[in-house]
């Protein structure tokens, strides 16, 4: 009886699952292969992007997509690119690497995307390029400075990079401090991949007498950081190097008050968001300070800008952004971030390619056109892009800053550079490009 | 020396939250035998509740005191509702249940508050303190926690020592069916026992998030360092699950600080074996182990 | 006065009482006889409401109690005594008694600790050991002890003599003959022990296969050969 | 093999728990197809008797010898290599398997398919052979019918005898039978009497029991424990006449279960029959 | 009626020897899958072999917890122990060749058996939540020695060659292409892959629970001291289901890692133990139907929640927890309200509703 019992259910359970299945798999059609470009229409473009929206990377990085999102819209409504209209589709990888290739694996297959845009994370994209790559995908704009985004087209073609890459961050930070804190004891506060890694490797070349703790942390793992602090002070650390993401920054002040560290500070770009810093730290002080005084705690600290942040209102490409948050953000109690602004800065790159591919638009084609015209694209990054056949390297050099009052304050000039021995130069020629007055690429 | 001063004291004040938390583990496995993997979201839920009402400018100690008392009856009402069913039944099925919840507590928490780094404010600062001219590796909220720690401590033990109520409910942990014949509404005493397991996590929360930043997964390193600490005095022992605490703490202090952030989940897996192939119930398992 | 009437209980398919009656009178002992799995604990645990029972039902001084819960029988005044490993090991000799008071019959004062020590002197010398550290039969006296901490008129007691030597099963018996005078209580004994235990009851009743198979008073029992040999097995 | 010495014997075995003695300076022989009763009051250690020779205590002092062969370091699990079965008073049935498999499983040591012939599902003929033997086993105990149901939805006397099958069918030479008649109605009892009897061709039994007509009518020779100490051994009539006996258990305390002195290893919730609080 | 007979005796010696049985079954379920397989959505592949490898670790975690009766809150580590392997072979074959990826596999199942046998020997002496939290702390520190070992790739985790359609033998495209009329891809390649392997390792486990193996191990999860008594050397007996269950987490683990193409720590969380722990339990512990249905979920959970969260108006962000959340409270409500799980419960309705008609017929 029972025998029979068990029998039925397997077979019920089989039958069930294997109807399911099939009634799930009818209904989609496989992507086209004939010659039109998957994921574009006559009036549509479809891209998508992965980004953690859980988990602990993304307090910030959750707020690139918005920017991008904002910027489309305005394109959208002011006629399109070519007429067509840009649909971005976002998913959350939740800054896990096979997250990212399982939603990558989604976007591809079943969403159907013409080119992944903005993608974010080291470790994260990653996993996705050779897929990307062997499926002749295009990869465009990494929100991440690795190199492997740019230095090797021959075996990611499909694939460029945006920001500056953190090994020419790297150098010009390590330049810096060489040149004007020759005595400092250095101790590296890196996050422990490949964005620690080419930090480091950048600084090192300047500075690697100077360095005398590295201490590195696991994205994702413990968030009390005081026994790395402990180590800086008793090694007489006197400057920090961060390598971090911004929560890390946050963290990282915590605990060296905890402990007691006193110490100069120097973040790479992607951790030093007054903004979002300063607040965080801000409202865990005793008492209710107002997040302002918030971003005064960060006075004093040095990173580096390659593009103008919420810190410089009257700057017209943030009068730019500005605008189209107003009035596209979806949610309009959201203020304007810095990072809101990353990603208008990667969309409006993004929408620059496009116009300048013209209306018969390939996959190949947009690569074509970025190699070829994407270093004379003027937009609002300080350095021009290095993109030609042989470098997918994006924005090219940065400034470095300090902060006072939540405001960058340069204290060197635009300074370009690129990977290995490259020198790194004074250029000031991309910060003075203005955005068009329509606000859209011509 | 210096450092090793500072990574001591650090892993001393780790160690009480540890031992706080692995105290609340304790009670819960002494009255109902189920470990609850779901104790560290309940107390991020109590901790958002109190974060909440500081950012509508309560002050901090009401704050406090409200994040207990929600700890309390949000484990009454999990006892009662949740795990009444499943009580004295397959342990898997408790094991499974109080994770299952722990998913839920935790996405719920991120889709009302949103998943992003919140700064907690704490009563006193957060700045290392000096001595003469040298800073010290603690500060005065880290003593604080060791003092709040201490007296919650000592609070459980005049409870369950010296009262009662705490009689009936180390009886009804102890043998739940003779209490029963003795007239102790035992139900009542899980309940209470959850619900005040719940409030002691509450209260670690609260020491953990104090001067920090908070996350919904802010305490998920505790589903795992709370448990070994746990494990390690011996699930039965509340003196053990302190001790075990503190053990764990330093260890971890001392690894992230001499070796690397990334071993000290290695160290604890170290530390665990080691202790259960010598002692498979923990180092404090009660001499008095249940006759079946 | 104490009566059961037509219980019946069962653990799934299996039957472990069926429809058993008997009565038990104020001021005598009434012992429950039978051979091991005859459904004696059985009887106790239905009539504490530790098992549901089916059928029947248990009253106490005329007041229907079948029903109630396990937790409030105290306070009517009836306790059930389990047997020996019935204390709660990981208390003390004085918490288990100070446990007992807690829920007394209802307008009762508290019985003091000291007047437990009085009648069970070897409990007084040993108040702080826990109670895994006590012998079977101080165990045995700890139970009774703490059951007469909450002041009842009926006492249910499950094996007193269970693991213990018979001179201390002797002296046992003795004080809870005493205890029956003078604080004038209706003791319902369940034991597999028959012969120790008719030789202090008033009453007997033999259990077998969950059934009555016999009620009759103790001198009675005690005289049927053929009952003895099928049922006490002495 | 009669007539070659004893089967089983238990020399000078002493074990303490703590500081208490369960078993002092305890000896006794088991003949080949000889039914061996150990009985005694509550406490007196029978229990524990059985723990040390199934392995599941070890003894203090003294030895345990299976046909000459010292046994006493063996781990439970190797006892029933050598031969040894036995029935436990909670009996300890498999309760989410089927009669069948709890006898197979008792017949395991007989299998010969290992771990590779299993993955590669091959190990078929092995287990018709088990099943078949351990159909034949139900079928003399009059249980076959019962062989594809789950214990649990079992009488206690019919799960009472599966768990006898499951010891006999591993072909021992020894078997220990803990409290069989413990629950039993007169009737069912007799049977029991009979078929321990008719065990005696193919093995030896030790039977703890406390119904004294059935220990009386089966065993040949009865071994009488008290306060974990040898006070009698002899033959039925002899332990029935012993004035020792008589005073320590027959005489004054007749009948108990054993639960007071169940190692916590063997004890099992056993509410089937009412009796285990 | 004859002819049923004759057909019966035929048919005899398959319904009787349990390989034979279990191949047909497997066979016949292979070309059914094969059929499903061919004629879906690429996306639809990469969701069944997803769906594959999960059930291949579902399987053993539920030979494990539900036949030997121990649990495993640690299984992710060691798909993360499978996953690495497999790729460190693969990095150095090149990966190229179906050779290549069996040979990665059979390592993979190699290492983890020893794993399991260096793991399973310690569980074996634990019990309750003290192994619960031994496997549980297991699941946490194996993926973190990424970290300690460069060639282990750190936390970037190792990038997985896999083979193009196009190195597959011909015999293999001409296989697929006559047997669904369409081209082999990598995709539906590693969805047939996973497949296959699933169905393999479910017939070896299905034939070791139903032999004296498995047979002991369940005789260990229902009174230890029984199965010690008949003969069972309980510590073996759990090392070996031990062993069985972290072998099928390798070879899930290498399937795993050439699907996602990437092997890195972060892809072995808790979250990933808890998951496939709730499969099972989800399915019915112990049934490997169940645990395929549990994989199922598993691998079709996750999109239809985050779809739903959109759909109802949730910014993605927020849909993104709505995940976790259908997660955790389909677990407590299958324990609540169906502890047997989908097929226990299916299974205990039939038995109820068979047993009630034949009392109908005997009264």
């Amino acid at each position: 009886m029972r025998n029979t019992a068990r029998r039925a259910v397997q077979v019920v359970c089989v039958l069930t699952t294997a109807s399911l299945l099939a009634a799930c798999g009818a209904g989609k059609e496989r992507p086209s292969e004939d010659g039109t470009a998957v994921g574009v229409t006559d009036t549509t473009i479809k891209i998508g992007a992965h980004f953690p929206l859980t988990g602990p990377a993304a307090p910030g990085y959750s707020e690139i997509p918005s920017g991008h999102q904002a910027l489309y819209e305005y394109v959208n409504d002011n006629g399109g690119v070519h007429g067509r209209e840009i649909e971005m589709v976002v998913k959350d990888d939740a800054y896990n690497p096979t997250n990212t290739s399982a939603v990558t694996n989604d976007m591809i297959l079943q969403d159907e995307i013409f080119a992944m845009v903005a993608g974010l994370g080291t470790p994260t994209h990653r996993a996705v390029v050779q897929r990307l790559n062997d499926d002749g995908i295009p990869d465009l704009f990494v929100s991440s400075g690795s190199l492997q985004w740019g230095d090797d087209p021959a075996t990611s073609p499909m694939t460029f990079g945006w920001q500056p890459d953190y090994e020419i961050e790297g150098k010009i930070i390590g330049q810096y401090v060489k040149e004007n804190m020759p005595d400092a004891k250095v101790g590296l506060f890196l996050q422990d991949d490949d964005f620690g890694e080419d930090g480091e490797k950048g600084a090192r070349q300047f500075l690697d007498s100077q360095i005398v703790d590295v201490q590195k942390y696991t994205p994702g793992g413990s968030t009390d950081f005081s026994p790395q602090m402990s180590s800086f002070k008793s090694k007489g650390v006197d400057l920090v190097l961060g390598f971090n993401t911004p929560s890390y920054t946050a963290l990282s002040q915590i605990a060296a008050q905890g402990v007691g560290f006193k110490s100069k500070w120097f973040y790479s770009n992607v951790g030093a968001d007054p903004a979002l810093v300063g607040g965080l730290l801000a409202s865990m002080t005793k008492g209710k300070i107002p997040a302002e005084q918030g971003v005064k705690l960060m006075d004093g600290m040095m990173t580096t800008e390659y593009i103008p942040g919420v810190d410089a209102p009257d700057d017209e490409w943030v009068k730019l952004w500005q605008k189209v948050w107003d009035e596209y953000s979806k949610k309009g109690s959201e203020k304007l971030t810095n990072y809101r602004i990353y990603g208008m800065s990667q969309a409006y790159t993004f929408v620059q390619a496009l116009q300048a591919n013209g209306k018969d638009l390939t996959r190949e084609s947009i690569v074509e056109t970025i190699e070829k015209e994407g270093a004379s694209f003027e937009g609002p990054g300080l350095a021009p892009f290095r993109f030609s056949e042989d470098s997918h390297m994006g924005i090219s050099g940065a400034s470095v800053v300090e902060l006072k009052n939540g405001a960058a304050e340069p204290l060197t000039p635009v300074l370009v550079t690129d990977i290995g021995d490259a020198p790194i130069e004074e250029d000031d020629s991309a910060a003075s490009d203005a955005p068009p007055a329509s606000g859209l690429p011509e | 020396m210096q450092q090793f001063l500072d990574t001591t004291l650090g892993g001393l004040v780790l160690g009480a939250v540890y031992a706080a938390f692995a105290l609340a583990l304790c009670l819960i496995w002494r009255s109902t035998r189920i470990v609850n993997f779901a104790q560290a979201a309940m107390a991020m839920v109590t901790t958002y509740i109190a974060l909440s009402l500081i950012n509508v400018d309560v002050p901090y100690w009401v704050a406090f005191l409200a994040a207990i008392a929600a700890g309390f009856v949000l484990g009454a009402v999990i006892e009662r509702v949740i795990i009444r069913p499943v009580e004295g039944k397959a342990e898997l099925n408790a094991v499974i249940l109080t994770l299952g919840l722990f998913m839920v507590l935790h996405g719920l928490t991120a889709l009302v508050f949103g998943v992003q780094h919140r700064g907690f404010p704490a009563p006193v600062s957060t700045n290392a303190m000096t001595v003469g001219d040298t800073s010290i590796g603690i500060t005065p909220f880290g003593i604080l926690t060791i003092v709040v720690v201490a007296v919650v401590m000592a609070g459980l033990v005049v409870l369950f020592r010296f009262t009662d109520l705490g009689l009936r409910m180390r009886a009804s942990a102890f043998n739940g069916e003779v209490s029963r014949l003795l007239g102790v509404r035992v139900g009542r005493m899980l309940t209470l026992g959850w619900a005040l397991a719940a409030a002691v996590g509450a209260v670690a929360g609260m020491l953990i998030a104090g001067g920090d930043l908070v996350n919904p997964a802010f305490m998920d390193p505790f589903v795992i360092y709370g448990f070994i600490a746990a494990v390690l005095g011996g699930l039965d022992s509340p003196i053990g699950s302190v001790i075990g605490g503190l053990i764990l703490g330093l260890s971890l202090s001392y690894v992230t600080g001499y070796v690397g952030e990334h071993l000290a989940p290695l160290v604890a897996l170290g530390i665990l074996m080691l202790v259960l192939l010598v002692r498979p119930s923990g180092l404090f398992a009660a001499a008095a182990a249940r006759r079946v | 006065m104490f009566a059961v009437e037509d219980l019946s209980a069962a653990y799934g398919p299996v039957k472990a009482l069926n429809g058993v009656s008997f009565t038990a009178e104020r001021g005598q002992v009434t012992a429950v006889l039978g051979a091991n799995g005859a459904g004696k604990t059985t009887l106790l645990r239905t009539v504490s409401g530790l098992v549901r029972s089916t059928k029947g039902s248990v009253k106490l001084d005329g007041k229907d109690i079948t029903r109630t819960a396990t937790e409030k029988l105290t306070s009517y005044g009836l306790s059930h005594v389990p047997e020996g490993r019935g204390v709660i090991a990981e208390l003390t000799v004085v918490e288990n008694l100070r446990l007992g008071g807690l829920h007394r019959a209802t307008g009762s004062e508290p019985m003091s600790i000291e007047r437990v020590f009085e009648l069970f002197p070897r409990l007084g010398e040993r108040r702080e050991a826990t109670a895994h550290m006590l012998s079977g039969g101080e165990r045995q006296m700890l139970v009774i002890g703490r059951a007469l901490m909450a002041r009842p008129t009926v006492l249910l007691l499950d094996e007193p003599s269970l693991g213990l030597a018979p001179r201390v099963v002797a002296q046992i018996f003795d004080l809870l003959r005493g205890l029956v005078q003078t604080e004038e209580l209706t003791v319902v004994l369940v034991e597999q022990n028959a012969r120790s235990a008719l030789s202090i009851a008033d009453h007997g009743v033999v259990l077998n296969l969950g059934k009555v198979v016999a009620s009759a008073p103790a001198a009675e029992l005690a005289a049927d050969e053929q009952l003895r040999h099928a049922y006490l097995g002495f | 093999m009669p007539g070659e010495g004893p089967l089983f014997a238990v020399e000078g075995v002493s074990v303490r728990f703590g500081g208490v003695r369960a078993l002092e300076d305890v000896s006794l022989e088991v003949a080949p197809h000889e039914v061996h009763g150990v009985i005694g009051p509550n406490g007196a250690g029978k229990t524990t008797l059985f723990n040390v020779v199934c392995g599941f205590v070890s003894p203090g002092e003294g030895e345990l010898r299976l046909r000459g062969k010292t046994i006493d370091a063996l781990r439970p699990h190797q006892l029933a290599g050598h031969g040894i079965a036995r029935t436990l008073q909670g009996l300890g049935l498999f309760e989410k398997m089927t009669v069948l498999d709890n006898v197979m499983v008792g017949a395991d040591r007989l299998a010969r398919a290992g771990f590779v012939r299993g993955l590669l599902g091959l190990g078929h003929r092995d287990d018709a052979r088990l099943a078949a033997k351990a159909r034949e086993v139900l079928g003399e105990l009059g249980i076959e019918s019962y062989a594809a149901r789950y214990p649990g939805s079992l009488p206690y006397p019919i799960r009472k005898k599966v768990a006898l099958a499951r010891a006999l069918v591993a072909e021992p030479e020894l078997l220990l039978l803990d409290e069989p008649a413990s629950g039993l109605s007169a009737e069912e009892m007799s049977e029991l009497g009979e078929i321990i009897a008719g065990l005696t061709e193919r093995t030896a039994v030790m039977l703890v029991e406390h119904h004294m007509d059935l220990v009386m009518s089966v065993c040949h020779r009865i071994t009488v424990l008290d306060f974990g100490r040898v006070i009698a051994a002899g033959t039925p009539d002899e332990i029935r006449n012993d004035p020792a006996v008589l005073a320590a258990y027959l005489g004054d305390q007749v009948e108990h279960d054993d639960n007071a002195e169940v190692h916590p290893l063997v004890s099992t919730n056993a509410t089937a029959d009412g009796e285990d609080a | 009626m004859k002819l049923t007979e004759r057909l019966r005796s035929l048919t005899r010696p398959v319904r009787s020897v349990p390989l034979a049985r279990h191949l047909l079954v497997g066979l016949i379920a292979f070309l059914v899958v094969a059929a499903i397989i061919g004629s879906s959505s690429q996306y639809l592949q990469t969701r069944y072999a997803e769906m594959a490898f999960f059930a291949i670790a579902a399987g053993g975690l539920t030979v494990l917890t539900g036949l030997s009766g121990q649990l495993s809150l640690g299984h992710g580590a060691l798909m993360a122990v499978g996953a690495y392997a497999a790729t460190l072979v693969l990095e150095r074959t090149g990966g190229e060749t179906l050779a290549d990826v069996f040979v990665a596999l059979l390592v993979a199942i190699a290492v983890c058996a020893v794993v399991g046998v260096i793991v399973g020997v310690p569980a074996a002496r634990l019990h309750g939540p003290y192994i619960a939290g031994a496997t549980l702390t297991l699941a946490v520190a194996v993926p973190r020695l990424a970290n300690q070992w460069e060639f282990l790739g750190g936390e970037q985790g190792l990038q997985v060659p896999v083979p193009r359609a196009a190195e597959l033998p011909v015999w293999i495209q001409d296989l697929v292409w006559f047997f669904t009329a369409a081209e082999i891809d990598q995709y539906s390649f590693l969805a047939y892959l996973g497949w296959f392997l699933l169905i393999l390792a479910f017939v070896a486990l299905a034939n070791l629970s139903r032999s004296r193996i498995g047979r002991r191990w369940r005789a260990v999860r229902d009174d230890d001291v029984s199965a010690e008594l008949a003969g069972i050397h309980l510590g073996r007996a759990r090392v070996v289901a031990f062993t069985v269950s972290a072998m099928c987490a390798g070879l899930a683990g290498g399937l795993m890692a050439m699907n996602v193409r990437l092997t890195a720590p972060g892809a072995f969380t808790i979250t990933l133990s808890l998951t496939l722990l709730a499969a099972v339990v989800l399915g019915g512990l112990g049934s490997l139907t169940g645990a395929l249905i549990g994989a199922g979920v598993l691998a079709f959970l996750p999109h239809f929640a985050t779809d739903l969260g959109e759909s109802a108006g949730l910014s993605a962000t927020q849909a993104a927890e709505v995940t976790p959340v259908v997660y955790g409270l389909v677990l407590m409500l299958v324990i609540l309200l169906a502890p047997a799980g989908i097929v226990g419960s299916l299974r205990m309705f039939l038995a109820r509703s068979s047993l009630g008609q034949t009392k109908e017929k005997t009264t």
